[in-house]
């Protein structure tokens, strides 16, 4: 392991590897072809496959969204890059009434075996138009599948794992983890979506979380460590569906949550962990759970208001703390 | 285009058939056989009707929610539409879909989409798919007048046109969106003028006339395949009834529509063929008698039909395959 | 109380009264002008009112509704009436990225009074297009405000609050209760926004619902009764906020919590309920809340198979039984 | 339109003050002051300082996250842009915008807008509170070439023309959205043709002069305030730099790049006034000082500027007499 693989090389690796193998699939979005993608990621893609698989589309999110569902109706695997989160609200109406509906409105007839992935998150001092994280409330829908690798493995394996299955996908790669280096293990068998991974096993607390906030989580633990407290990490890596076992099973032997969550609080998947501990663990609980999520506002431009409104690793520690009465 | 006998009947078969069959659904909805909602499609049968036969069984059809008429004129049987009118798992989409959302992927018909201009995307992808595959098909799109003023509109057309993709959108022009008049909604009425702008092969035809309907199809579908990129069809028409059934109708006038039934394209058709001498040589009886004996088949079907078991409500969220 | 005014009458009196007293109040969407609405609430106000303040406009969600951004930027009082909440999803930049950002991203400048009003709801056979329930969904939107008028009292109230509030307010009107009827009273001073409403007092179980959900509630209640449970039934009339202190006092009260929620299960407003309940009254829980939402399937057309996706009178029943151990 | 020697002065001024400005931005970005996204103007100059020319301060500006021009030309204060994008309480948006929103109301600057064609609507809209109030002003709302694919772009320009609002719609037709060149987004690559496809009055123009853009824009506003509806101005121009920050360029040719520095606005100008002899009365050295001062007076003002208190981080999420 050499941990020199960024996670933005990982995406393009897995792309690459994707359409070497399968002559179906192929890469459509804003500047993903002559500008080598937005945060590079399809970088070089363009000379190598040709402008016929690497397509550039115009600024149309609603179409070329819908566009790819009707390419996937229709044999091929294509995978859909709307540039980052924000604009993918322009594309909602294709993505819920289409294709996360064909399936079951038709009967069975219609699956949809579309990738669409996404840059997403905050932290970049983009202001409140570009600095969504929006993935928790996608994983609302029935029907979508909603992905969230941190790592750069998983960075690489859920492209993969995306587009060997038959539904629609969702892939969200937080912005701020494209530079984020590791390595990758091309050869193994990938661990399937829906299954969360233990990141770091501890006996005093559980905290479920995904994305960037695995990392504010890790960094968490290193001083809650210190302090003695000795908490569980979990990386959720699918937000839908979500792995239950696993969460409840750490519930079982920690009997304390923390969520920390990239989106705004109400209404955000950490809402939604609660509410399934609370319907099947309720018994298991020491203490009320609690949360670490974006602050409900618009995120503002200046640094020092950007980070108080996200998760930090502090606010993760002090929550800690209080939950152990320390 | 030659109009033999045998297409003469073929026509006026289909067109009946689409006209009776709704009639029997307007009755079989005040009876509480059919719920939701009912778009019925007739006066403007002559469309569907015409466009479906300038297809082969590899082209593809993306429709609206007032699909019945391109359903039955692209051969989806009548029993498993009516069955999927009753909401029983013998419909073409087991029930689940409704009047609105027929499909039957073994005839390439692909719906029945009641999100307004919401399928003019998926055509676009389809064809793409085509286009990349080389496969020398036609993905066809219906939508209505009131789809023209939808920013999905403009994105379709921009993309089919830019990528020179073999679609065929054809805009049913019926004057009206729901209760709002064309001239409410566009700056410019003659709908085939925008698609122009996209530098788009255009054309405005009669939409009250097969004939017309199916020269203009017939040369669109020639024109596609030969690889020139997307055409454009905006078809007059009018619909006779109520937008759905639960119209009061407060936005047009009576005469209005007792002008336009003049143009009713059964009867169009009747005169055409009347004028060349085939009519007398359509048995409009026999045509009559079999349509009612398919539908009456049809309605029995769907009222033995079988609901779907509650234990299979989440079926089909996920493909059986899948991680889900 | 004649009891006689449909619920449909109740929001067209409050927007006639608001148009009559306000020169800057106007309706605009789809068909509300020569149509008189799709569900009739506009009926007959195209003439009291004239074509410039009852617009019909095309078939355009996001223009539309970012035209009643700006013209309330621009000093007038719009009521956006998007035809149902199925299309909203074309309206979604502009409702998060517009409506809900400009006052904070503007320093405090531009507040936008916009009133959006759309029916919401499935029930009606019309299958997986045009059954949403997205409310609770779009209560995750910080800068929104978000009311659920479920009497015929509050589909009046509710507009003269929304347009007399300074920021933008999500109406979502449930389809089914168009025709049921109630009296109002037009001289008295309505419950603010943000209060909920103890319908039934009760001391067994708490049941926190909405919108028509609150009928099925009350239904069930009065059959729990004849088993002599007693249960408690909150209009939460606003979703976003939510009235975290009646519902709150009401945990106090009884212990134990049913939440009916016409949403899809995860990620929906009743998680988001059992969240907050577990972070501010924990330790007054006796058992698992319960939550009674729609079934996480794009809605069905066939009627058996909709009832059995939607919450039910008998589900709340049941649900209560069993918390009851009865 | 007469050019005398008082307007000559301010448009190279303020052109000059632009492209001061903004280079001072690349300086400040590099040395971390500023930070985000950042999207210089330079090389395109001429518009906003023309546009803006024939705007009295009743009526009513939109632009894009490429504002910063149109800010300056504006009116909007050096020192309160430059405290913004140092993320400061004196900022014009309090720090909370940055370089891709910029507000200033009571210069009735309505921001700064991130996402493409998201502004359009909202032009529609307070235009229509101006034609319902009965006030006679105009709202202009500018966009890149790439907004035009957008389903908005087409929704307002559709809304604006039949309602004939008052609006001034400006495409800068910059011939790239980010990387992508328009060849490969538009089937029809004359974007005032679009427009016109609206009925919509428009028109094609040199962007990168200062007085063709001015007489053009004067005209608009005119005939806007006459009552006539919406117009439609196209100017070709071209970005001198990167998209942003982050931004390789290798998607065009040096060469291109070349040719079209040779249309400098600031360039086209001086010739064109040492052409009909005023240059040599423009003190463009007394000009470069006083840019220069205002420009260190500002960044000095930004970086003297405080930050808001982490308590009032919720503050304006709701009005402050709102229930929320
Ligand atoms: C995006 C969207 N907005 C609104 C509606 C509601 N609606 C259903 S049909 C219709 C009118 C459509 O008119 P047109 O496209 O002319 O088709 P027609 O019904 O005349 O065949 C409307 C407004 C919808 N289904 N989808
Ligand atoms: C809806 C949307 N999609 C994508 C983006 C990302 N993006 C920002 S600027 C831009 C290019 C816009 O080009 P153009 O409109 O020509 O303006 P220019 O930058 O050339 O001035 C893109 C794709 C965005 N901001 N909004
Ligand atoms: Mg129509
Ligand atoms: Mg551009």
């Amino acid at each position: 392991m050499d941990n020199t693989t960024t996670y933005r090389e990982a995406v393009r690796e897995a792309i690459r590897k994707a359409m070497t193998e399968n002559e179906s699939v192929f890469l459509m979005g804003e500047d993903v072809g002559h500008y080598g993608g937005c945060y590079a990621v399809s970088m070089g893609l363009l000379d190598e496959f040709g402008a016929q698989r690497i397509i550039d589309t115009p600024l149309s999110e609603s179409s070329f969204t819908g566009a790819g569902i009707g390419a996937a109706l229709n044999g091929m695997r294509p995978i859909v890059e709307i540039m980052t989160v924000n604009f993918s609200l322009l594309a909602l109406d294709q993505i819920m009434n289409n294709a996360a509906t064909l399936l079951h409105m038709s009967g069975g007839q219609l699956n949809v075996p579309l990738v669409i992935r996404m840059a997403t998150g905050g932290g970049k001092q983009l202001a409140a138009q570009h600095s969504h994280s929006l993935e928790g409330w996608f994983a609302h829908i029935p029907g979508l599948k909603v992905l969230t690798p941190a790592t750069v493995q998983d960075a690489y394996d859920m492209v993969g794992l995306a587009l060997a299955d038959p539904d629609p996908v969702l892939i969200f790669e937080n912005a701020l983890l494209y530079n984020s280096k590791g390595s990758i293990d091309t050869q193994g068998t990938p661990v399937p979506i829906g299954k969360a991974l233990i990141h770091k096993a501890g006996k005093d607390i559980s905290i479920f979380t995904y994305g960037i906030s695995l990392f504010k989580a890790l960094e968490a633990a290193e001083a809650l460590a210190k302090d003695g407290i000795d908490v569980e990490v979990i990386d959720l890596r699918s937000l839908r569906p979500l792995d239950d076992e696993t969460v409840m099973n750490s519930v079982k032997k920690t009997h304390k949550v923390i969520i920390v969550d990239e989106g705004w609080k109400s209404g955000s998947i950490s809402a939604e962990i609660m509410a399934r501990i609370n319907e099947q663990a309720f018994y298991e609980l020491d203490a009320p759970m609690a949360r670490v999520c974006t602050v409900e506002v618009p995120l503002p431009y200046a640094k020092h208001l950007e980070d108080a409104a996200l998760p930090q690793p502090q606010k993760i520690v002090d929550t800690a703390r209080t939950m152990m009465g320390k | 285009m030659e109009l033999d006998l045998m297409k003469a009947k073929e026509f006026y078969h289909k067109m009946l058939l689409i006209r009776r069959f709704e009639e029997r659904c307007v009755e079989l909805y005040s009876n509480q056989k059919i719920r939701g909602f009912l778009h019925l499609y007739i006066g403007e049968e002559a469309i569907a009707v015409a466009l479906m036969d300038a297809l082969t069984k590899e082209d593809a059809v993306l429709a609206t929610y007032r699909e019945h008429g391109y359903a039955l004129a692209r051969g989806v049987s009548c029993e498993s539409i009516m069955a999927e009118m009753f909401g029983k798992v013998e419909g073409c989409s087991r029930g689940r879909g409704g009047s609105m959302h027929l499909f039957d992927a073994s005839a390439r018909f692909y719906g029945g989409s009641a999100i307004v201009a919401g399928a003019l995307p998926l055509a676009v992808g389809m064809a793409l798919a085509d286009k990349m595959q080389k496969r020398n098909r036609v993905t066809v799109c219906v939508f209505g007048d009131g789809a023209v003023a939808e920013g999905e509109f403009h994105e379709s057309l921009n993309l089919a046109a830019l990528w020179k993709l073999p679609v065929l959108f054809v805009c049913e022009n019926n004057l009206y969106a729901m209760g709002t008049a064309l001239k409410y909604t566009e700056s410019e009425t003659e709908i085939y003028k925008k698609a122009a702008s996209y530098k788009i092969s255009s054309k405005q035809i009669d939409g009250m006339s097969v004939i017309e309907v199916a020269k203009a199809a017939k040369r669109a579908v020639e024109d596609i395949k030969d690889g020139n990129g997307p055409v454009f069809l905006e078809c007059l028409t009018y619909r006779f009834r109520a937008h759905s059934m639960f119209d009061a109708e407060l936005y047009r006038e009576k005469a209005e529509v007792i002008e336009w039934k003049k143009k009713d394209p059964l009867l169009v058709f009747e005169n055409r063929l009347k004028e060349i001498g085939l009519w007398s040589e359509v048995d409009a009886t026999a045509i009559e008698d079999a349509i009612k004996t398919a539908i009456d088949k049809a309605v029995e079907f769907a009222e033995n039909g079988t609901l779907e078991a509650l234990e299979d409500l989440e079926k089909f969220v996920y493909s059986e395959v899948s991680h889900g």
